[in-house]
């Protein structure tokens, strides 16, 4: 235990001081110009002419002033501490005190970035099961049938060459002709990218009985749909969950890229809020919302495998 | 009840406040309609959605109509509520920018997605190119979302709109002294911004006009409601938002704005101002934005059934 | 091959081979695996392959269990084609490796030929248990293959192919990971446990004591192309207690094999 | 709907066609391994082709293959431009510094194990962060220029190039560690001539991901903000014009270069790593 | 130690054990490797290590190479401790596996040590032809580790071992992965070349021909904890011919070192 938190927190620890540190030179000449504004003297000459100079030029040549660059309404680089606090302010501090949270309205408050990770959430593990299944299903036919293997599996190397992120938009528009909206268009988008991943993992795990166990299998003369079932599936459950990891986390990505476009809620929908509104903190802490939820939902998944790898005897 | 589904250009703000009034207050359901509106974002084509059949009526730009509809979708504006144009390029003062002239050899910011068309029309109007910063081009940007490019001094000028990019601009702390603005209506390039539109197939349908004549009716009484009352439209249109982003204070801000380019709107197409736009689209010298004059892109038929009452 | 079948119904051995030979198509070129091999086999033998690494003896019991097909020749097992023995589940098949599943319990892995067989489910624990007993893991049926050692998994796997009473008995290599004195003790057992099921053994080696020590019979085979050598018919008696490997039959039965193998060897 | 009823009997032809040259040893056939996802490909193409026409699919939703071609051969130039932004200046830039960077930290990792615990759980966190989320930061410090396109690339190539490369540099067995002990080699030998070429294969795993992320990396940054110019801009500036054919033309480029690229790392990569035995085949 | 090593000076033993244990803790507790492990091996010898599975044989090699270290107890080497022995490249080890890093070339594999001890060029180039041709690989230098069959590879690995000239060789289970007919040979070698070369020898094997036809001493070890239950010196002549395997002298040898494994083995 101790051997991993005391390196983490030291990690997180320096990551925090470089966050510090840096925030001041990035957020320099907003500072400067603001000051500026409210009649301060400036070291730098004017506004155009301080975009040619560099930053630490500006933050050394007007110390007084740099360290409001930790406080700023719009940062370039907000502070962690703004970051947390405005990430404590649309989760607890909405649902809590706010007009619309939880606590008022029995309802998740949707200027709460816990009702948006819910939102998220659905879609994605919607997508993520739409994905994984066709996954599943695809890499089964790839491993019965040479004809699939051979034609389907360099398309399908293509296909996530495709920036599917760019396509989002056409995609989600043209489901919404053919009736189909809300949740499942970004579910969709969310399935495409996670199908992959598990295909690739899976076709290894179908593949991981060695010859010796098929033979085994043709010895007592197992079907096919009998060798996939007793020796091919439990062979493969530990590749299975090895591209689960990778799926669910590319499965949140494909619902926030889903919901970018269509201003509906989720966590996509307020970055892009965020970044509409030029509101820095806010992008940031949606940000770390989505990459808590991956956490989560990666941690998991790894919790599934480790049940599943018990439950099947094979040693912890 | 009648169902239709209505296409916003843009996210849910108060640039919409009339629909969304009109849902709120109940000015539908009197007409006998269900209405749905999606809202829009970036990336979303209204021209396409109503293309694919996932709207009946949308509200988008004159110029990117009429381009879909040499594009083969046959749009068709059947009301006008907007009567101003509300869009604008946003200088720094401090760069010496103060007439038209002046933006040869800078970076500019210009919103795409089929927003550009106003921008090039008044470019190539004034002779500039737009391939490149040099003595007589420009260096076109494709601007994002916000206006961080202009507050980081990443351009020297960026597309807003006097309701709402301009307002983000203030807000941000800067004055107007310090900035200088070009409205593409005093430049004599105002296109027409946000008109209602449909295909033109449907209006064969008499019931279909009706359908939209009613649309309309309550559609105009909810932007006289919210010109009336900006405060509580503020209020409605944030209690439709989803993502839970706005703020009041911009949304009351913006619905002033928007009250201006209604004006006295009765939601009826000006025919001279759909020729200045169409004659605008057309001025773009090598490259115009629509290449004849389109037949039937409008129509009255709807704002008449709808004002007879 | 309808000829080949119709005399063996008359003399009855139960696997019968007559110039079977078997070339793989490889990007190299090709491989002649087995060349104009011919063998007869009676039921309860017990049939040693012993020969260097290459000389075709996995081919040849593969040939028997109908996972390779003989290029030519005629091949039969219980006077049927080897496919149709293996579709009336004629074999019991033991590897090199124990290759138990590893997520099933020893018990799971035994009965899983007896349910793909179809074998209703009580008669399966019934079989589960006596084969357990067979080879001396009663007890140890709820144990994973990673909790037991390596001779009690390879004794696992040989269970696993008595369980559903095959006519033959294929093994190849089955001792081959395992130390030299564990090797004994389970030599002892197979020996014991042949005694008792009579059944047709098919046994691969690279121990010449081994060979020695369990056979009715030691087929010596030869590489490039592999072919067999020699056949030498044990003097042994049936009965062998373990040091009948320091008798001087043994040691003559051991030479002459060592004189076939280092005869068929080429370079190392 | 004639068209179709086409569509469907020339899939179901080509699977025939296909399930047959499959069938018994012909698949080890040269010609056969290359014309097999050929077939597949353009069948799907011809497919697509006949929907479209069949079902007057209006262009504006979906144009048709031969549509999209013919505008891919008359905008050669334009798409031309596009590709060199994007990909020459955005993704491989980035590519390039996100790799580099990701070796060196997998050495430094590697190297010190208080580094291993305590950079990659937190890296794996960094590494959930969507880029759609970052991207729009980037183009705000970066600018609207490749810079920012190829910063994205970095951030996304980075952490999978790192976890490759350090799981690689792990993978030495025991008994080659050992070896170099008992021959009283130090740290740069024991790394130079074992870990390092023991690494070399996942190496070019983490490339082959990494690759594949910076296309897509460079491309999606476009939409955040970028010059006139781009495969990103393109699809999303004739997206918005309603030139579908356009849009997916982009597409096609950033789907070449994407293969391609990944094509190219193969290559490198079976030369490089021709002693691994999944190269030997 | 320091009493140790002053001892070692007087008799001048190569490698010289006094009262060695090895305890490993594991997270089911703690294992004994090696229990009061004492052993003197003096310049020239070929001492074989045989016993079952877990007798700590490898252990034993591993901390004479200094690749672990005796929980307590003395063990010298060349009067130095073994990691300073280490350092003065005193080893060549050879594996089960022939471990030869498949990315380069079998020359290239046995220039590998060279390089890192920093020998000239020229000198790497002649050492790796005198070794190549030492166990006859000459001409297969420029070929890679996968081209070669096992035997050669493994061969290879001993070259390897031999291009720097340590003093000591010590060779765990090298041919434990090879075929018999293969590892007749391999022996047959192995002992000229010991003959040729006068390298003291330590070698880990599971077989006991192999260990009586090589070894001037016979060290039988027993598992848990890991001991060693016999010494035997042997009365074989230094020259062996193959056949020596069947003669009395040679079967009395092997009989002592069954017995030992025998009633130090408790359970398969
Ligand atoms: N599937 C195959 N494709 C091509 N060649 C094969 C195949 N299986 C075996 N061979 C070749 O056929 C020959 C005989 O192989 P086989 O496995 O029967 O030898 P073996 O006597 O069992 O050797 P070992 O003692 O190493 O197991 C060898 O040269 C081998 O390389
Ligand atoms: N690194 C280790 N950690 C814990 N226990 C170990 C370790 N290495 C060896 N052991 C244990 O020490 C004992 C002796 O192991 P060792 O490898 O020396 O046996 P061996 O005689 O070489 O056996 P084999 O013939 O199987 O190679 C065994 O019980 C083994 O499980
Ligand atoms: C990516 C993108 N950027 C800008 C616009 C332009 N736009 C259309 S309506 C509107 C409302 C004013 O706030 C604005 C800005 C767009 N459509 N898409
Ligand atoms: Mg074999
Ligand atoms: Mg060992």
């Amino acid at each position: 235990m101790r051997r991993t938190v005391l390196p983490v927190l030291a990690v997180v620890l320096a990551i925090l001081a470089l966050w510090y540190v840096a925030a001041i030179p990035m957020n320099i000449r907003e500072v400067l110009t603001e000051a500026e504004r409210a009649g301060a003297e400036v070291w730098g000459g004017t506004a155009p002419e301080r975009q040619d100079r560099s930053a630490w030029a500006l933050v050394v040549r007007n110390p007084d002033l740099a360290p409001a660059g930790w406080s700023q309404e719009r940062p370039r680089l907000p502070a962690p501490h703004q970051v947390v606090r405005e990430l404590y302010a649309s989760t607890i501090g909405e649902e809590v005190f706010g007009r619309r949270g939880f606590v008022q309205t029995g309802e998740f408050s949707n200027r709460s970035l816990i009702y948006h990770a819910g939102v998220t959430l659905g879609a994605t593990l919607v997508g993520f099961l739409i994905g994984a299944a066709a996954g599943v299903l695809l890499a089964v036919g790839i491993v019965h049938n040479r004809a699939m293997d051979m034609s389907v599996m360099p398309w399908a190397v293509i296909s996530q060459t495709i920036p599917i992120v760019a396509l989002a938009p056409m995609i989600i528009v043209v489901l919404n002709s053919m009736g189909v909206q809300g949740l499942l268009p970004k579910a969709i988008i969310s399935a495409y990218l996670s199908f992959f991943p598990v295909v690739v993992g899976m076709v290894k795990g179908l593949r991981a009985p060695d010859q010796m166990q098929l033979d085994l299998m043709h010895t007592w003369s197992a079907s096919g749909g009998e060798t996939l079932r007793k020796l091919r599936l439990p062979a493969s459950v530990p590749y299975l969950f090895a591209s689960l990891k990778i799926a669910i986390a590319a499965s949140l990505v494909g619902t926030i890229v889903g919901e970018l476009p269509v201003q509906r809620g989720g966590l996509g929908a307020r970055m892009l809020a965020g970044s509409y509104y030029g509101q820095t903190a806010q992008i940031w802490a949606a940000l770390f919302m989505a990459a808590i939820l991956a956490a989560l939902l990666v941690w998991l998944m790894g919790w599934l495998e480790r049940r599943t790898l018990r439950a099947m005897g094979v040693p912890a | 009840q009648d169902a239709v589904t209505l296409q916003l250009k843009w996210v849910t703000q108060a640039q919409f406040a009339g629909y969304y009034v009109a849902l709120d207050q109940g000015f539908y359901e009197e007409e006998n309609l269900d209405v749905t509106i999606l809202p829009g974002g970036p990336d979303i084509a209204p021209t396409q959605v109503i293309a694919g059949g996932g709207a009946d009526v949308v509200v988008e730009w004159m110029p990117a109509a009429l381009a879909a509809r040499e594009q083969g979708v046959p749009l068709v504006n059947v009301a006008q509520p907007f009567q101003g144009s509300g869009m604008q390029l946003t200088c720094w003062a401090d760069t010496g920018i103060t007439a038209p002239e002046d933006l040869k050899n800078r970076t500019l910011g210009v919103w795409f997605f089929g927003n550009e068309y106003p921008f090039l029309s008044w470019m190539s109007q004034l002779g500039i190119a737009t391939d490149g910063k040099d003595e007589d081009g420009v260096e076109v940007l494709k601007q994002g979302f916000n206006v961080d490019p202009l507050l980081q001094r990443q351009a020297d000028c960026i597309s807003t709109m006097t309701y709402n990019e301009y307002n983000q601009v203030l807000e941000a702390g800067v004055t107007p002294e310090e900035l200088v603005n070009f409205k593409y209506e005093e430049q004599g390039v105002a296109t027409l911004e946000d008109g209602l539109y449909v295909l033109e197939e449907n209006l064969q349908d008499p019931a279909f006009v009706d359908k939209m004549a009613r649309f309309v009716r309550a559609s105009m009484k909810g932007w006289q409601w919210a010109e009336g009352n900006p405060e509580e439209a503020a209020q409605i249109v944030l209690d439709n938002d989803e993502t839970g982003a706005q703020t009041i204070e911009h949304q009351v801000s913006m619905m002033t704005e928007v009250s201006k380019l209604i004006g006295e709107s009765t939601g009826e197409l000006d025919p001279a101002a759909y020729e200045r736009t169409v004659a605008t689209l057309m001025a773009g010298g090598s490259d115009p934005v629509i290449t004849a004059a389109p037949e039937g892109a409008w129509t009255h038929a709807v704002t008449d059934a709808a004002l007879a009452q | 091959m309808a000829n080949a079948a119709s005399l063996s119904q008359t003399a009855a051995p139960v696997i019968d081979a007559r110039g079977v030979n078997l070339v793989f198509e490889t990007a190299d070129g090709p491989v002649q695996a087995l060349k104009d091999v011919s063998l007869s086999v009676t039921k309860g033998e017990f049939v040693s392959f012993i020969g260097p690494s290459g000389c075709g003896k996995t081919t040849f019991l593969r040939c028997v269990a109908a996972l390779e097909t003989p290029t030519s020749g005629a091949l039969t097992v219980n006077g049927m084609i080897p496919d149709q023995a293996r579709r009336a589940r004629a074999y019991g098949y033991v590897f090199q490796a124990a290759g138990l599943y590893p997520w099933r319990t020893i018990a799971g892995n035994i009965r899983l030929p007896l349910e793909i067989m179809g074998f209703p489910r009580a008669e399966q624990d019934a079989r589960v248990d006596r084969v357990l007993k067979l080879v001396d893991l009663a007890g140890f049926g709820r144990k994973y293959p990673w909790q037991l050692s390596g001779g009690m998994q390879q004794r696992a796997s040989i269970a696993r192919a008595l369980a559903f009473d095959a006519d033959i008995l294929l093994m190849d290599e089955p001792f081959g990971a395992l130390d030299e004195i564990v090797r004994d003790r389970l030599n002892e057992e197979l020996l014991s446990l042949w005694a008792r099921t009579q059944k047709t053994t098919l046994f691969v080696t690279h121990s010449i004591p081994e060979a020695v020590y369990l056979s009715t019979k030691i087929v010596v085979m030869s590489p490039r192309p592999g072919r067999i050598t020699d056949i030498i018919d044990s003097p042994l008696p049936r009965e062998r207690p373990l040091d009948i490997r320091e008798s001087p039959e043994f040691l003559a039965v051991a030479h002459r094999v060592r004189e076939g193998l280092r005869a068929g060897h080429v370079e190392v | 709907m004639t068209l179709v009823l086409l569509a469907v009997l020339l899939w179901i032809g080509a699977w025939a066609l296909n399930g047959w040259l499959t069938r018994g040893t012909r698949h080890r056939v040269r010609a056969v391994r290359m014309a097999v996802p050929l077939i597949f490909g353009v069948t799907v193409l011809l497919v697509w082709e006949l929907v479209v026409r069949g079902l007057g699919v209006p262009t504006a939703i979906l144009p048709a293959p031969s549509r999209i071609g013919a505008t891919f051969g008359a905008n050669l130039p334009l798409l031309w431009g596009d590709f060199v932004q994007t990909i020459l200046k955005g993704a491989l830039s980035g590519l390039a510094i996100g790799v580099a960077a990701a070796l060196v930290t997998a050495v430094l990792v590697d190297r010190f194990d208080v580094l291993r615990r305590g950079l990659l759980p937190v890296g794996s966190f960094m590494a959930a962060l969507p880029i759609v989320g970052t991207a729009p930061i980037l183009v705000m410090w970066f600018g609207f220029g490749w810079e920012s396109k190829a910063a994205v690339v970095v951030l996304m190539v980075f952490f999978p190039m790192l976890v490759n490369t350090v799981a690689g540099l792990q993978d030495t067995t025991g008994m080659q560690r050992d070896l170099m002990r008992t021959y009283g080699a130090g740290y740069w030998p024991t790394l130079v001539k074992l870990r390092i070429p023991a690494a070399l294969p996942f190496v070019f795993n983490g490339l082959k991901i990494a690759s594949t992320l910076a296309m897509i990396g460079a491309i999606v940054a476009e939409f955040f903000g970028s010059p006139t110019q781009g495969i990103g801009f393109r699809i999303s500036a004739s997206n918005g014009q309603l030139a579908l054919d356009m849009v997916w033309a982009a597409i096609l480029v950033g789907a070449l270069a994407g293969s391609a690229v990944y094509g190219i790392i193969s290559l490198v990569e079976r030369w490089v790593t021709f002693w691994h035995p999944s190269q030997r085949t």
